[in-house]
């Protein structure tokens, strides 16, 4: 069922960054963004209603039930990496909004 | 030692420079080195000692070494180099005396001297390949070297891709004939030749060999680029446009002679292109009003004849063709610098305008006059030893014969009537219309002419006591079980001379009808060759240019949306083929536990996502969206426990709206631009991209590896690194380098949005 | 230990440059050369030591090698290092000579390094997912850079760039995230080894092809190239010279690198993948770079032709041809950062870079003339200059294993780089200044002659490997032996 | 929206933002937390006080104090790793070591909360930054 709601937010993401106008790449990316690691997360293989990672001093009796708990680190470094990217690409593109004073990305040639 | 010489040879090129100050005799100079190596090469003696090989390992990991060979072929070609080179250095210190920039004159003049000895003396075949390109790139510059004229740029141009077309074809050849044999040593190859000729790649190889000698040699239908390369400065012509750097394709194919003589291929191709060219080269001659050009055309008649007697691969035919090379650069150089001499005296190379020089000089017309008769193969001239044995070498062909002697009889017609002709316009006639009242030569200039005049004298009278060893040893590096051939001015009264006496009485006839001949000639060749090789290559070029330009305008268009449509469409084709291709391996199938409160989020964002497609979208709503699919998915991530995960991404993602609030309302509405079609194109593309990463997704969702290294983690986390969050420690602790980079990459990004927002434009 | 320093020293300059906001000029441009001076010994170090030892590994957090992440040298890493560094030095050199506005600033001394850091960190990155963060902090730095000064024409170039790339980097996040999903590491040693063991039992087809995306999209090979083209003449001078001679390099490096981890012998399907984009990238590049007249649009086309060349080393998978490849990679990087510095002096001198427009500077400025040609043969691979190396090795390798349509398009390609350089040539060093130019009262420009001296130093460095070409060629075929030599590569690093 | 009362709230939520953050930062070892967050809490924290006073006296006096957080942040993070070089095997390798201080007791310390630290700091920085650099080429007022 997930897979699907990856599918569906690759897909949306792309149909965004193939538009014409300018903001729509910018929601194309966060959707990407979130598709991306969604798809780390469900690949990793989820145990349903995992334990968060958290280890009692008895490391042993919890350990099954945890789930992945390193695709959930590579997610946090991507989802801080890309709000960086994020931030950026919308203050280039309010830039170059004012400088061009265009919308149209066809006309960015 | 040869590697020395070659390499003074090199760096003498930078001598010039030093004799700058010596305006009047750096010529003379510069002709210290030619003088010096051709005293070192002649104490070689090949002709009493044998071979030469010397060896030295540079790249034996590619096969690829120093090594040098040298047998009388080299050693003929090594002393028509070096010969010639001081001549012409001789020559050159005369002519290009007003001339700025002639130190870079001297200097390339030189490189492309040693740049000829290394490629005639090398044994390594990709030496040789190395050495071969230096003539090209130095001669590149010879010809460019009045460039602020477009003419000479683009004849230098041409004459570069020409060749260096042939050049990559050369060195294709020589790598598929190196991995038959195992080596690139001409004597391993040599030796193998049965070897090569056996193997299945080897026809490729030669018919590219082939194409590289023909560029070099200006074989028909190649020839186009020697007449345009007569904008080089006149000892340029002399030096690399008659004797050495066109005769470097005739090297080759001599060099390899032994190898591939006895293929069908070889003999096939050769004499055909060479007959061709030897022909049309003769014929173009007597068309041409620019003496330079007459010549250049005379050039690449006489290249054609010696393609043709390598292809007939006779003992005979290889005889005739070293005498031939030889007979060639000798009273070609002369009459290259005659012209130039003319030129420089007169102020015009056009023989319609010129005419009478008998009279203001005599010296040069004395000279002229024997260096033509030479051409026109008349004895006691060695020229005439020349003719006499290309007729004994095609007469003896079996089943061609008729063809080959045709071709070369009316070759050496119009050579006669050229010879003729030239010499009657320029010197015989009344009428002239001088640019300027000519003067006489100078030493300087008129020295290399005469001694080359004089040696195509007597080495016509004496061949036996004076070149007949060299030749001979010559001809023992092509063919070595050959028995010995004399060389004899007059062997008796035979069918051979009969062709010879017929040629010259024909060629004095048509000169005789001048008046009508030669008109109907340019008339004929004005009306059948309508295509001009040469402009028919810069339009060529011309359209290349325009077609590639059409080419990046479709490619390269600049609409970023389509860049990433292909760059979508290309991962698509490549997935779908993946998963297509892996479909029936995919092993058995779990269904995860469905659970209603995940599946109302998964709704929530498919909802969400198609919310958002419209084309006209508030800015709220879209805020609203973005949000609300970043919570969403927080809460997936909550679903399966992954706490920190959650936390972060609820952060980020408030972050990230806040981010939007500040900027959307500086950015334009949201509006549709495309059309109907682009949105169902686009519609489409998203669709297959997004489901085959749902199945990707799926596929390796349900097919999880065994083991993973995050087990450790979950053992180690609390006992070594002291930690119950196996997430955090993770970050901060088992990859704490990713964390590093990460926040780089943050801090990074905040010196971007600063840069963007703070510089002002200037 | 040393392995670490590639990535310290240059955070340690960033960190530097950021808190001398306020020292005078002279003093942050001292730091930022000394930056420049210490990346570059410690590479050298790094080489040096690689080609006494064969590897250098270092587990960060001293976590064994699976499960913490592996920071591993080996030659190839050690060259591409040493090649970095000292074209990012060199250009340094440049750039301060370059006076645009805002140039040398803090910010932009932190930039290099930025780049330089996530550069170095992706050639010793043995973790997938670490390289994935050096990949972002140099994408990130190049982003900043290219549209550094935010010039109308730069912004829309860097647009172009910035989104393609991030695609590429969801296509390479992707990737990984299935490839741990199917082989459960994330360690490229480890990788290797779970393949071997698995003996081809293991599907890696889907996240190879997602993580090739990624890698595509950065080294710029057909069809993902268009970025580069759009976006490499708009930003300055400097910064384009430092492109080209490295980000794409990174692309390629990592792709060998990959791919020689996952490659099962037999394994026709990408053998033939990487040729058929080797050929359509090289002759889809250098066509397109015919017809240019701007200087670095032409200069620009070439490096994706180029890439071709070095594509094909990794598609042919010899050790002659990886070598080829790899020697290939240094001449070009050195060649190409000169050619576009070269073009800058020309800019400096002319005043543009449309060649229609330049010219003469042959007959006035011989010196840079020579400067020029030799670079534009070296690229050409005229020999005995550096390309001609590569190109051999990579035809060679190309005969042997009989793949004669690459080999002709790599020789084809060969003749009209030729071309598209004596264009150059001639319009811009043989040809005098075109009239209509001269008529408004023309003058030569001065070109500092710090840019002079940076532009001979990459020269020096050209013929040196021709003239140490046996020393260059003989690491480089250590680098290949290594990157055939898996089974070492997963000993030295797993104890295996 | 200028009252007083937002900005009474404001100035009670960035008090407690920050010290919750902080919070959120030394637990984040064996509870969920640590640096990322922190830096998120604390962030968002500051720049709901600046946006509930939003002067560009205030705005640009921020902008100046974050602005050398983000290399405190790293050279923190750095330190931390190279002391684990200096002291123990390899770079970033934990170091470990008990505090005795008075009052509090035996405390736990190592060199991952130093790196996290720094983490936190940069992240802060970071954050703050960009919202505020964006908010002042909006020019509110």
């Amino acid at each position: 069922m997930l897979s699907i709601v990856i599918g569906v937010l690759y897909a949306v993401g792309i149909f965004f960054l193939l538009r014409r106008s300018m903001v729509r790449i910018i929601l194309g990316v966060l959707f990407l963004g979130n598709a991306t690691n969604l798809l780390i997360f469900v690949t990793a293989g989820l145990k349903a209603n995992g334990q968060p990672s958290f280890l009692a001093k008895t490391a042993e009796a919890t350990k099954p039930a945890l789930s992945d708990s390193l695709p959930q680190a590579l997610i946090l470094t991507a989802i801080v990496i890309s709000f960086g990217v994020v931030a950026y690409l919308l203050t280039l593109l309010r830039k170059t909004h004012e400088v061009t004073g265009e919308s149209d990305l066809d006309r960015l040639k | 030692m040869i590697l020395t010489a070659i390499l003074f040879a090199i760096l003498a090129s930078c001598l010039p420079f030093l004799f700058m100050k010596a305006k009047r005799t750096q010529g003379w100079l510069v002709a210290i080195v030619p003088a010096l190596l051709l005293f070192g090469f002649l104490s070689l003696d090949t002709v009493n000692q044998g071979n030469i090989v010397e060896q030295n390992n540079w790249l034996p990991l590619l096969g690829l070494n120093i090594n040098f060979y040298i047998d009388g072929l080299s050693s003929l070609f090594i002393y028509l180099i070096l010969g010639m080179g001081i001549f012409v250095f001789a020559y050159a210190n005369g002519y290009m005396k007003s001339y700025p920039g002639k130190s870079r004159f001297y200097s390339f003049l030189l490189l492309f001297m040693a740049a000829m000895l290394g490629l005639v003396s090398a044994g390594n075949m990709i030496l040789l390949f190395i050495f071969w390109e230096l003539t090209s790139v130095s001669s590149f510059m010879l010809i460019s070297f009045f460039h602020d004229k477009e003419g000479a740029r683009k004849a230098a141009l041409q004459a570069l891709l020409i060749t260096s077309i042939g050049g990559l074809s050369i060195l294709g050849g020589f790598i598929i004939i190196g991995s038959i044999v195992g080596s690139y040593e001409i004597q391993d190859w040599i030796a193998q030749a049965s070897l090569i000729t056996s193997s299945k790649y080897s026809t490729a190889a030669l018919i590219l060999i082939i194409l590289g000698a023909f560029t070099k040699s200006a074989q028909f239908p190649f020839h186009f680029w020697l007449p345009n390369a007569m904008v080089a400065p006149t000892p340029v012509s002399a030096y690399l446009h008659s004797a050495t750097m066109v005769k470097a394709g005739v090297f080759l194919l001599m060099r390899l002679g032994p190898i591939f003589g006895p293929t069908d291929i070889w003999q096939f191709v050769l004499p055909l292109f060479g007959s061709i060219t030897f022909l049309l080269g003769a014929f173009f001659a007597v068309v041409q009003s620019d003496l330079k050009r007459i010549f250049a055309y005379t050039t690449v008649s006489s290249l054609g004849a010696l393609v043709m007697l390598i292809g007939i691969d006779t003992d005979l035919s290889i005889r005739a063709a070293l005498m031939f090379l030889l007979v060639h650069s000798l009273y070609k150089g002369a009459l290259f610098m005659l012209a130039g001499i003319i030129d420089k005296r007169v102020g015009t190379r056009d023989i319609y305008l010129l005419g009478g020089l008998r009279k203001p000089m005599p010296i040069v017309t004395t000279i002229t006059t024997l260096v033509l008769t030479s051409m026109a193969g008349v004895p006691p001239l060695i020229g005439f030893l020349g003719k006499e044995m290309i007729y004994e070498a095609s007469i003896q062909v079996p089943v061609v014969a008729p063809y080959l002697i045709t071709f070369s009889i009316l070759g050496n017609i119009f050579m006669v009537l050229t010879s003729l002709y030239v010499g009657y316009m320029v010197f015989f006639r009344k009428e002239h219309h001088w640019p300027k009242q000519p003067q006489r030569a100078g030493i300087s200039m008129a020295f290399g002419p005469l001694l080359l005049a004089s040696a195509s004298l007597l080495f016509g009278v004496l061949p036996q006591a004076s070149i007949q060893p060299y030749l001979q040893s010559a001809i023992e590096a092509i063919k070595p079980e050959h028995v010995e051939l004399k060389i004899k001015l007059w062997h008796g009264f035979n069918k051979v001379l009969l062709l010879s006496i017929a040629t010259v009485f024909m060629g004095s006839l048509l000169f005789m009808f001048r008046r009508i001949t030669v008109p109907f000639f340019v008339t004929f060749y004005k009306k059948v060759f309508t295509i001009h090789f040469s402009d028919r290559f810069f339009s060529i070029i011309d359209r290349f240019m325009r077609m590639n330009q059409r080419k990046a305008d479709v490619v390269q268009h600049g609409y970023q949306r389509r860049y990433l449509s292909t760059i979508f469409l290309f991962a698509s084709i490549l997935l779908w083929y993946i998963i297509v291709q892996t479909w029936g391996s995919r092993s058995a199938v779990q269904y995860d536990s469905l659970s209603w409160v995940l599946a109302v989020i998964c709704l929530i964002i498919v909802g969400l996502s198609f919310m958002s497609l419209p084309a006209r979208l508030g800015r709220v709503s879209v805020i609203t969206i973005i949000g609300g699919i970043g919570y969403s998915v927080a809460a997936i991530y909550l679903f399966y426990g992954a706490i920190d995960l959650a936390i972060t991404q609820i952060l980020v993602d408030s972050l990230t709206v806040i981010l939007l609030v500040l900027v959307l309302p500086k950015l334009p509405r949201l509006v549709a631009f495309t059309n109907a079609r682009g949105v169902v194109r686009d519609m489409v593309l998203a669709t297959v991209f997004g489901s085959a990463m749902g199945i990707i997704a799926y596929t390796s969702a349900t097919n999880p590896a065994a083991n993973k290294i995050s087990d450790f983690f979950e053992e180690f986390s609390l006992s070594i690194a002291h930690g119950k969050n196996i997430v955090n420690v993770i970050l901060v602790d088992f990859r704490g380098i990713d964390t590093l980079g990460e926040i780089t990459v943050l801090v990074l990004a905040s010196l971007g949005i600063y840069t963007l927002l703070k510089f002002k434009q200037s | 230990m040393i392995v670490f320093a590639p990535i310290i020293i240059p955070l340690i300059f960033i960190i530097l440059s950021l808190s001398l906001g306020k020292a005078s000029g002279a003093v942050q441009r001292i730091v930022f050369m000394a930056g420049n001076v210490t990346t570059i010994g410690v590479a050298v170090t790094i080489l040096r030591r690689v080609l006494n030892e064969g590897y250098l590994v270092a587990q960060a957090g001293a976590w064994e090698a699976p499960y913490g992440i592996t920071m591993v040298a080996d030659t190839f890493s050690g060259i591409m290092l040493t090649l970095t560094s000292l074209t990012v030095g060199v250009v340094s050199l440049y750039s301060m000579a370059w006076r645009e506005d805002k140039l040398n600033k803090p910010v932009f001394f932190a930039l290099i390094f930025g780049l330089q850091m996530g550069m170095n960190g992706a050639f010793i990155a043995g973790d997938l997912f670490n390289l994935y963060v050096w990949f972002e902090v140099m994408l990130i730095s190049s982003f900043v850079l290219i549209s550094y000064g935010s010039k109308k024409i730069q912004l829309k170039g860097t647009l172009k760039y910035v989104t393609m790339n991030l695609v590429s980097s969801f296509f390479f996040v992707a990737g990984i995230a299935v490839l741990y999903s199917a082989v459960g590491t994330l360690n490229m040693a480890d990788l290797a080894y779970r393949v071997r063991e698995a003996n081809g039992e293991l599907n890696l087809f889907a996240p190879s092809a997602l993580i090739l995306m990624g890698f595509a999209v950065k080294s710029a090979i057909f069809p993902f190239f268009f970025w580069l083209p759009d976006s490499y003449h708009t930003p300055p001078l400097p910064v384009t010279a430092l492109f080209s001679g490295t980000l794409t390099k990174v692309g390629v490096y990592s792709m060998i690198r990959f791919y020689s981890l996952i490659h099962l012998p037999g394994d026709v399907f990408y053998t033939q993948l990487f040729l058929f984009i080797a050929s359509t990238t090289m002759i889809s590049g250098v066509l397109m770079a015919t017809s240019q007249f701007e200087v670095r649009r032409l200069l620009s086309f070439h490096i994706v032709s180029q890439i071709g060349y070095m594509i094909m080393g990794l598609g042919l998978f010899t050790r002659l041809a990886l070598t080829g490849a790899i020697f290939y990679i240094i001449g070009h990087c050195i060649v190409k950062t000169n050619l576009f510095l070269l073009s800058g002096i020309g800019y400096k001198i002319t005043g543009t870079f449309n060649l229609k427009q330049s010219g003469g500077l042959m007959k006035h400025k011989p010196f840079i003339a020579i400067l020029f040609f030799i670079s534009a043969l070296a690229l050409v691979g005229i020999p005995p200059l550096s390309g001609f190396f590569g190109k051999f090795m990579l035809i060679k390798g190309g005969v042997e294993s009989h793949e004669f349509i690459h080999v002709a398009s790599a020789l084809g390609v060969s003749f009209l780089t030729l071309f598209s350089m004596l264009k150059i040539w001639n319009e811009a060093y043989a040809k005098d200044i075109p009239e209509d130019s001269q008529t408004q009262d023309f003058q030569f420009g001065k070109a500092p002659k710090q840019l002079v001296i940076s532009s001979v130093i990459l020269v020096v460095v050209t013929l040196s490997l021709t003239f140490g070409s046996k020393f260059i060629i003989d690491i480089c075929d250590t680098a290949a032996n290594q990157l055939l030599d898996i089974d070492g590569y997963i000993r030295v690093i797993l104890n295996r | 929206m200028n009252t007083t009362l937002l900005q009474l709230a404001a100035r009670a939520i960035r008090i407690m933002m920050l010290v919750i953050s902080v919070f959120v930062l030394l637990r984040g070892h064996n509870q969920p937390g640590g640096g990322f967050i922190g830096g998120l809490l604390a962030g968002g924290g500051i720049v709901i006080y600046v946006i509930a006073f939003h002067t560009h006296q205030l705005l640009s006096k921020t902008l100046r104090a974050m602005a050398p957080l983000r290399v405190i942040g790293l050279v923190l993070a750095l330190g931390s790793g190279v002391l684990g070089m200096v002291l123990g095997k390899s770079f970033l390798h934990a170091q470990w070591f008990n505090l005795n201080i008075p009052l509090l007791g035996t405390l736990h310390m190592g060199t991952p909360l130093l790196f996290d630290i720094g983490v936190y700091l940069a992240v802060t920085g970071v954050m703050v930054m960009v919202i505020l650099l964006l908010m002042e080429d909006r020019k509110w007022n």
